[in-house]
């Protein structure tokens, strides 16, 4: 981490501020009173272990999931069950979902064009032209006229990341965007993500890639059960993790 | 209000039907044509308009509260006293004689030998109600139904041709005999069904009238003079042996 | 709301861009159609006598448009659950209330209900069940030789979907009725009805079959074969569980519909619930009674069907997929 | 097969486990029902005089049984589509001869069938196809409001599917035609037949687009939201869209059953196919040649039908889900 | 690899013979001239680029893909497209898909448990015994009465791990089953495959964790577009791989 970007990071509003977050499936906890603030250009690692909440907590940032309890805003606009709220947080939050959600029906290209077209109004001509330009970024431009169904898992993975980004949002969720990728394409859809955040995109990501935390993160979050259980910059957390929790869960990644 | 408006628009809405010779039905060219026919475009003649004819389902027909589509029905309709609850009569213009068919090969020879017998009807007419003894025709000067027939079963059909098909697949397939009006069985003698009547007195004669909606004395009165008119000065008569072959207008 | 979207969408009818043009809507459709010369007019009258003429028609209009004004006012206080419930009620209460402003004979339905019932009704839910089970299992049959891979089966399976759905209902009775015979053998009435409602209905719901089946995605096939299932085993516990979700809202139409249906077979002289309604209607010019009755009587029978039908679903809906 | 599996299954009509039974049981259905009685033993007796009484009967069955076995192990060798299409053939061959077997007066049908096409063909295109086109907006439109979260929407609709679906088509044609003039409102018979049509079927669709719509998996709804797109936007362009696979063949379904439905507006004077061809028949003592006749059209425009069915499935199966 | 181990490698006939094997997805060819051989007890890991075909090669190994050339054995069984062949292969062989493909309207337990019953005729009651058991293996035995779409990503995956596993096949083959997992959870289900290994089941994995391949299998493969490239013992593999394009790729692979 530069100081100059460090000092960046300081500067402005939150991108995300989360305040005592509580959300629960009937009986069942699965977030206990959550507070995170992530400034503006920070890139966030969030791990922890299968079944912890990371994908519950983001999906309450874009409204996926509601939330009992708690408060969230997103870019200073407090996060409320309103139709203009929602629309426009989902306007600058952009995410790449564990499960893809790609558009069956429609080709690659289309993926990745059509919210272009619908969503930032640009010409169909600009779109495709745009969306072409994150297909090659993300290494498939020679798959644009497949169907998702045509494709390999880690394909299909990386169309679900060209289709979120080619949005230019504000704020990127990524849900372990680099699963379905062998090393080598992690390696590369990583590259994509850094050039990302150097553009002074927030970022928070899923993920179990350690390798990626410790060399791009500005922090990392460590969830378990619902709680975010240790927070700190990289060269801290790896090395001196402070919960009993943590050094568990570091000493089983395998190398 | 009626009488009113076909004097001022000289239009005169008939309800009749389409598809029933030779009372009303379409001949080779599409054009309506028959008996029922022939006496409207009279009756309007005679109140000084033309007829336009509309061809609703019997039932709506002669279900009254016609909202004013219609000003008159020329349907061969019969007058029986529930009908009257809701049709107002303007008079009765001819007459049909029901009788018995039997297969061709029907060793039956007299109407009296159908008793026990299975006999077919469509359903909701006045040869259903004969069979079942419930006819009461509401028209002077009609003698009474006589009731004697006494069938093992009666089969209905919601449809007029069925009874004659069933009739048609042999004597005593499904039924052994079928009540209908004379000239529905003759058409379907003529038309190659290998049937008969069985000769004998007619199972009942049955009176047609011409039928208004309910409500309007004024007009069924000047329907009833029109009607009443045209059976003195012999014009029905000679409409019906026009149509019939025979003078059904007594 | 199916897709559940963490918004609380403003109820539509209190915003102002929506209720206004609404209102005005029904006012001067009210209006221009001159309520006042129908019932709604009828009724004002009866309340608050006025003069004749268009003042009327402006009173009407505007006696109507409040009490939907108001009608919604107080309905959009209630919880959603209740607002559905009485909002149907309401409805249902304003058809009844058009039924009865036919001026019907109660004493003539009273006379004629109980046959309509014992005879009629039974006849129709007799015929309709047999060929509900009849029709389905065709179906089966149908849509798993449409999906096969034998040609003969594709063959006949379309070969009936097509002649079925095809030919006309009437037609169908009256080939089997009528045109069996000439072949040599005589069908009575009912199995004949019961045969041509299987018939065609099943044709009708193979295809609702088919398209139920090839919704699940090919993953689910594959993994159910992968783990050693036979393909009937497949067929059963896995894909058909599955496909009811879509298989269901359809198949319920076509057992509403087949309700009515069934009373065609009363060309051939079956006595159900629709010809015995007619007829008796008929012989006495009471039919506008008795088809209200037998209406009644058909509605009632979908609402048992329809909540049956709800109840179905919700058990196949209790693992919607996320 | 639908679900490819990658296996060669043996035709199941060569292995004998299945041909042997199958052939006994036709040769001893035949025998059983008598068919020397019949038409098949009326044609055996054609081809080759044979002495009266039961062996009459066995040889029939066993001619019968023999063409059979002969017509699979010849369809059995062509490739797959061939198969389909030549037991299609065969099997409309067969129906039209049971037709022919009628005795039809071809004469009767050449002299009506240009008024049936001209006037009755016409006038049943002609409201099918308006009643298609607003029963198809109105199903989407109650469909939207019975998944929306809209108390009085929700009650609407569901009251309409309730009602007019539970109601016979027929006393929703009484209702319009009859029912509206006593508030005041005469409509003519033509509009009455296809408002009451598109009420009818319009119902019926909103079930079976309310299915097709749920039948989406939530997480479409969810990107498509996530990634900004309006509400409306994402119904049109992404979950119908998907949902057209499932829709379609049930609404193919509803669409021929109104070609035939659309007949029953002759009860208020319309001069459709249907009528026509009865009232035709009826003069003539000729209505199986009419009802025959009408058939034959009717399922022509069903086959029309299935086909745009047909590719239009084609059209959106083309990315189906691996 | 203990050398015992490696002795009972070598007796028995190969679980998996894989030979000129090719396949098309219209002109595209997905796999070029694979030969390959898999002896019983073997544990085998595949790995190579994402779209490089490694799904497509296990696919065809139980008949889920066909092929237009070449000839597999499975258990000295050849792989014909005759019923009763792939039947036998079906039951000898099981496999973990890349999407899970959890039948979603049965809870987790009757998904392990209906396969037992219906191909293994257990009793209800064994069969939901023995689903149990792999379920704690696999650490999500409290989940067993929620239905997959309640689960995270990585619940689903252990879901199906548990599912195909408790079926006991001869041959097991693994399409990236630890894509969802969080490293600690990776290190668990690992644990259980090799236990499995262990117990003598011969294993074909997926998957791009580097450090399983390493410490667990007897023999790494590496694909690229649709070849097999290069194979051989971890040790030789990762310390000296032969081909540049192998070399490419373990050096992108981060640590
Ligand atoms: N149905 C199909 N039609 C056309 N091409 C296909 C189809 N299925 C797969 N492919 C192509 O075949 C190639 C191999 O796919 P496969 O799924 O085997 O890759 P993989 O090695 O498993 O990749 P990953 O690690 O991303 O899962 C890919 O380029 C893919 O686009
Ligand atoms: N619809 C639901 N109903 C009930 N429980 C649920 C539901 N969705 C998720 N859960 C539970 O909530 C918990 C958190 O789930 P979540 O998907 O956030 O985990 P995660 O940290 O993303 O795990 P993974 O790394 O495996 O994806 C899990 O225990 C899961 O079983
Ligand atoms: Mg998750
Ligand atoms: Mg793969």
């Amino acid at each position: 981490m530069t100081s100059a970007h460090a000092a960046a990071v300081k500067a402005a509003l939150p991108a995300i501020e989360i305040s005592g977050l509580n959300k629960w499936y009937g009986n069942l906890q699965v977030l206990h009173d959550v507070n995170l603030s992530v400034a503006q250009g920070e890139r966030m690692v969030i791990c922890g272990p299968s079944g912890s909440g990371k994908s519950t907590l983001i999906r309450t940032v874009n409204a996926l999931e509601g939330f009992q309890d708690g408060e969230i805003k997103v870019a200073g606009i407090r996060l409320t069950r309103d139709q203009a709220v929602v629309e426009e947080i989902r306007r600058r939050v952009g995410m790449v979902f564990q499960q893809f959600n790609l558009f069956p029906h429609l080709t690659v290209l289309e993926n990745c064009a059509l919210p272009l077209r619908l969503v930032r109004g640009l010409s169909p001509a600009e779109a495709r032209a745009r969306a072409m330009h994150y297909l090659s970024k993300v290494r498939i431009p020679e798959q644009a006229t497949k169907y998702p169904a045509q494709l390999s898992g880690g394909q299909q993975q990386r169309v679900a990341i060209a289709r979120a980004v080619a949005m230019q949002p504000e704020v990127m969720l990524f849900d372990e965007p680099t699963s379905a990728l062998d090393p080598e394409m992690v390696k590369e859809v990583l590259d994509v993500m850094v050039a990302l955040a150097d553009e002074g995109m927030t970022m928070a990501v899923v993920t179990h890639e350690m390798g990626f935390a410790r060399q791009v993160a500005d922090r990392v979050i460590f969830m378990d059960a619902g709680r975010i259980i240790e927070q700190g910059p990289p060269s801290t957390f790896f090395s001196a993790p402070k919960s009993d929790r943590t050094r568990a869960f570091l000493q089983q990644v395998l190398h | 209000e009626t009488l009113d408006r076909v004097n001022s628009t000289k239009v005169l809405k008939v309800a009749t039907n389409a598809g029933w010779p030779p009372q009303s039905f379409l001949d080779d060219s599409n054009q309506l044509v028959g008996f029922d026919i022939d006496v409207a475009n009279e009756i309007a003649k005679r109140l000084g308009a033309t007829a336009e004819f509309d061809t609703p389902e019997w039932g709506v027909m002669t279900g009254g509260r016609w909202g004013g589509r219609w000003d008159v029905a020329v349907g061969s309709i019969t007058p029986t006293k529930p009908r009257s609850e809701v049709l107002d009569f303007a008079g009765i213009y001819y007459y049909t004689p029901y009788v018995f068919a039997v297969h061709k090969d029907s060793t039956l020879t007299d109407p009296k030998e159908l008793n026990g017998k299975r006999i077919g009807v469509e359903t909701a007419t006045t040869s259903e109600e004969y069979v079942n003894r419930s006819l009461v025709i509401d028209a002077p000067g009609v003698p009474p139904v006589e009731y004697w027939l006494e069938p093992g079963e009666v089969k209905t059909y919601a449809d007029s041709m069925l009874p004659f098909d069933d009739l048609r697949l042999g004597d005593g397939v499904r039924v052994d005999a079928v009540i209908s009006g004379e000239q529905t069985v003759l058409g379907a003698i003529n038309n190659g069904y290998p049937i008969k009547i069985l000769s004998g007195e007619y199972a009942f004669q049955e009176p047609l009238a011409i039928v208004a909606d309910k409500g309007d004395a004024e007009w069924t009165s000047k329907l009833g003079e029109t009607i009443a008119a045209m059976k003195a000065d012999g014009t029905l008569s000679q409409l019906t042996t026009k149509w019939y072959g025979k003078d059904y207008s007594e | 709301m199916h897709y559940k979207d963490n918004i609380d969408y403003p109820p539509m009818l209190t915003r102002p861009v929506v209720f206004v043009p609404l209102l005005s809507a029904i006012f001067a459709g009210l209006w221009w159609f001159q309520s006042g010369d129908g019932a709604f007019g009828r009724l004002v009258r009866g309340l608050a006598p006025v003069a004749e003429g268009n003042p009327l028609n402006l009173v009407t209009a505007a006696c109507v448009t409040a009490l939907v004004g108001f009608n919604i006012f107080v309905v959009m206080r209630l919880p959603l659950r209740q607002q559905v419930w009485l909002v149907w009620g309401e409805l249902a209460a304003l058809i009844l209330l058009f039924f009865y402003s036919f001026d019907l004979s109660f004493a003539f339905i009273q006379r004629k209900i109980g046959f309509l019932i014992t005879q009629g009704l039974l006849t129709t839910l007799y015929i309709s069940a047999a060929s509900i089970a009849i029709a389905t299992v065709l179906a089966l049959m149908g849509a798993i030789a449409k999906l096969s891979s034998n040609g003969i089966a594709q063959g006949i399976a379309h070969f009936y979907t097509s002649l079925f759905r095809g030919l006309p209902l009437l037609m169908q009775i009256y080939m089997i009725y009528l045109g069996l015979p000439q072949l040599g053998y005589v069908v009575d009435a009912v199995p004949t009805g019961i045969a041509a409602l299987s018939l065609c209905y099943g044709a009708y719901m193979t295809e609702i079959f088919r398209a139920g089946i090839e919704s699940i995605p090919r993953g689910q096939w594959e993994a159910a074969r992968a783990l050693g299932m036979r393909p009937v085993a497949v067929m059963t516990r896995i894909i058909l569980p599955q496909s009811m979700r879509v298989i269901i809202p359809p198949t319920g139409n076509q057992f509403i519909s087949m309700l009515k249906d069934s009373s065609l077979v009363s060309v051939v002289g079956v006595w159900e619930l629709m010809y015995l309604a007619r007829t008796q209607g008929q012989t006495e010019f009471r039919h506008i009674e008795m088809m209200v009755t037998a209406s009644l009587i058909y509605w009632l029978m979908s609402i048992v069907l329809e909540l049956l039908q709800k109840r179905i679903e919700t058990h196949f809906n209790k693992a919607a997929t996320r």
